[in-house]
């Protein structure tokens, strides 16, 4: 059978419809910021930046953005209503100290046990991490947002990360352009496949054991 | 909608078990959160243990918890006062347990559990009977001992103003513990004198984020104005 | 020769005479707490309760007391112009991270190397510490200001306190109804003794050994 | 009668010295105290070890700082962007040291040296290259890496307005590092667009009250303001 991947797009819509009413969300800087377009109008959700912001809004107006008001990729956004600054290290006790509900994070790896491997591809590259590894260790849950595969056709979830290390045992589900993946202490379990996908397929690509979800008929 | 609003006291700590860790703000008179710890009281929770600065006056708050026989320790740093009578017959019966922790190293072990800090090295204390036992390290040649976090299950804080979605302005003093332990309890529930609509608290003058804000619920100021105009006179 | 004592107002004027302008002090519960009676007109000098303010001011006329503002020691006092609030952490944080420049506190001993006993006399009584730690190891300067003999008459300048520790080799002065003691690495000298006292006198009511200040003259 | 108001940038950094260790405000383009980095640079202090959270953009700021040839050591949390050209250059020849730390452990140390904690055990990191050659401790059950204070010997902080006594209330995003800096540093200079009179800060608002404040000085808005124009445009 054939299947067609997910736009990140729709990767970006299945994520945010799945953040219930009320959360406390991160999303971190790359394809996360995506999420934030498509949160569903009719629920609050409250989205943390890590330099001192809760309840961030979208993007302003053209001619209206406040370089005073940025986000964490540097990038004006808003401030909804019900919103509040504070300082950085009162931000990071937030995220430290697991009041996010959520962080939406971008990975290079994941492995099967959930370490994330998401801030340095090793090498010759000058490193640069950030906030990743406070996220990472923080919020109550981690998601990470990728495509299954890299450009060249290898599989992201891996046994063990080659890529250096943001944070061990910290994700718990894995949202990629071909299906939805949960870190379980039982291992990987993929549900939400694209229509015309198998599973054993799925497997084959990530060449990881991952089981069908008991609930995939669901969903 | 996000609807932190809880209609009552009484509704606002239903759910309080048995042999929770509360914290409770306050400062002598300031920042005490007295219709929530009348309603705790009534609530009827057993076993608990109590995180106040001091370990009550008189015969009302936490006083009044205490001569109730809810509390099983309490973690204070100054429980001697001029009339702390209650505790003290109950501290010399045996019949409480107390946990004198100083002032600053209280509120940092409150802030270390809302900050996610695993541990932290203080010179507070040092080389003193508060110190004894703890584990110790010479830092750039000052004594220092280990200190670990103080977690809430419950928080009960006063606050003057507060929003749905659980923000919070305190008012002058009655600040103190507040934004800490909001910080520092799995749920914290806030009593204030006024709730507002949402985008009424200016986002500069937030001092606690709803983040840390499980329930807010308001208490009436006339009573309370009587009882500062009683408790002044 | 017969001299006299100083009263409490005396001793409580000659330390705030000592306070610098722009000094951050914070003045102990207890006796420590008439210093700011003495603050002369003309300095400003910026008062740090425990409980979250800066620039404390004077108690309010009667009537006007608010039971939302009070100091340390739980009575009603005021803010000056210029003055802040803050939570308690981020007041023991200015307290314990030396940002004070001068913390006044009552002591029931003090020794020659500038431990200091205030919190707890030991035995029966229910212990009680406030904030008196975070001050004895956070202010830049500990002076203390106390009688220098118990009613008893003993000293309360000791070789080695025998009451519970608050800090060890903390204090850097110590203002008592006869005298002005430094804690020098040299042990301790004595100056501004009061008139008809000599040092030797002192020394002997005291039990440890004092050497007068060179500058004691011009005192 | 105190007054902080330093009468220019260039007073107000006059006893910079060589060797010293500089806290500098800011995230992306907000709340960067560019005209005192300005002065810094025009001031001539060498050997330099600048905190900040990253590590310059274009030839402006930092990065002019650090193409002076006056920075020796650059403390962060994030050095590669787009246009950090003249850092990448540095250090790949090998001319500049740089110290990777985790965004919020580098706001957590500024925070222990300002609040006189001695050091802190954290979860982020552990386990990582970033962790490396720390102490860990495991804390129920989780890795911890135990991590030291980050004194500055001079904070540049940009605020929006400031008053003699010191201090300080900050704008929007731009808050971000700057209360935390001024708390940790011997020597904190803050810029701002306002000096006001005193009692003109509303004593519930101030973000950094005057006791972290060792200077304050006033900087045009206008000039700030064309570059924000003609950086949005």
């Amino acid at each position: 059978m054939s299947y067609v991947k997910l736009t990140r797009d729709q990767i970006a819509a299945r994520i945010a419809r799945d953040i219930p009413e009320g959360a406390y969300v991160n999303l971190g800087i790359g394809m996360p910021t995506l999420v934030g377009n498509h949160l569903p109008k009719d629920r609050e959700i409250i989205l943390h930046s890590e330099n001192g912001i809760l309840g961030m809004g979208p993007a302003p107006a053209p001619g209206l953005e406040d370089l005073d008001l940025i986000n964490a990729g540097k990038e004006p956004v808003t401030l909804l209503t019900g919103g509040a600054y504070f300082h950085h290290t009162d931000s990071f006790a937030m995220m430290r100290g697991g009041h996010l509900d959520i962080a939406v994070l971008g990975a290079f790896q994941v492995s099967v046990s959930g370490d994330l491997a998401n801030w340095h591809t090793g090498g010759d590259a000058i490193p640069a991490v950030g906030g990743a590894m406070d996220l990472a260790v923080g919020a109550k849950s981690v998601w990470v947002m990728m495509e299954q595969l890299t450009k060249g056709g290898e599989s992201k979830i891996v046994e063990r990360c080659t890529y250096p290390l943001t944070g061990i045992a910290v994700v718990k589900r894995i949202y990629t352009d071909l299906a939805v993946i949960d870190v379980t202490p039982g291992g990987l379990v993929a549900s939400r496949l694209v229509p015309g996908l198998a599973c054993e397929e799925l497997q084959r690509l990530s060449g990881v054991p991952l089981s069908p979800s008991a609930a995939r008929a669901a969903a | 909608m996000i609807d932190k609003i809880a209609p009552s006291v009484e509704a606002a700590l239903a759910d309080v078990s048995d042999g929770s860790t509360i914290l409770v703000g306050g400062f002598g008179g300031a920042g005490v959160p007295e219709e929530l710890i009348d309603a705790l009281i009534a609530q009827g929770a057993r076993d608990l243990t109590i995180v106040n600065n001091n370990a009550g006056n008189g015969e009302v708050g936490v006083a009044a918890l205490l001569k109730a026989g809810r509390v099983r320790k309490i973690v204070c740093s100054y429980p001697r006062t001029a009339d702390s009578y209650v505790f003290d017959a109950l501290y010399r019966a045996g019949k409480i347990e107390l946990d004198l922790v100083p002032q600053g190293t209280l509120s940092e072990r409150m802030r270390a559990a809302g900050a996610g800090i695993g541990a932290f090295y203080t010179p507070t204390g040092y080389g003193t009977d508060l110190g004894k036992g703890k584990e110790t390290r010479m830092i750039d040649g000052k004594g220092h001992v280990l200190e670990y976090p103080i977690r809430g299950d419950v928080a009960l804080v006063k606050a003057e103003r507060g929003d749905r979605w659980g923000n919070l302005v305190y008012r002058k003093s009655a600040r103190n513990f507040g934004p800490t332990m909001a910080s520092a309890a799995k749920c914290t529930i806030a009593q204030v004198y006024e709730t507002v609509e949402l985008g009424a608290l200016d986002p500069e003058h937030v001092v606690t984020p709803g983040i840390f804000v499980t329930r807010v619920v308001k208490v009436p100021r006339k009573k309370q104005a009587a009882q500062v105009r009683e408790q002044a006179a």
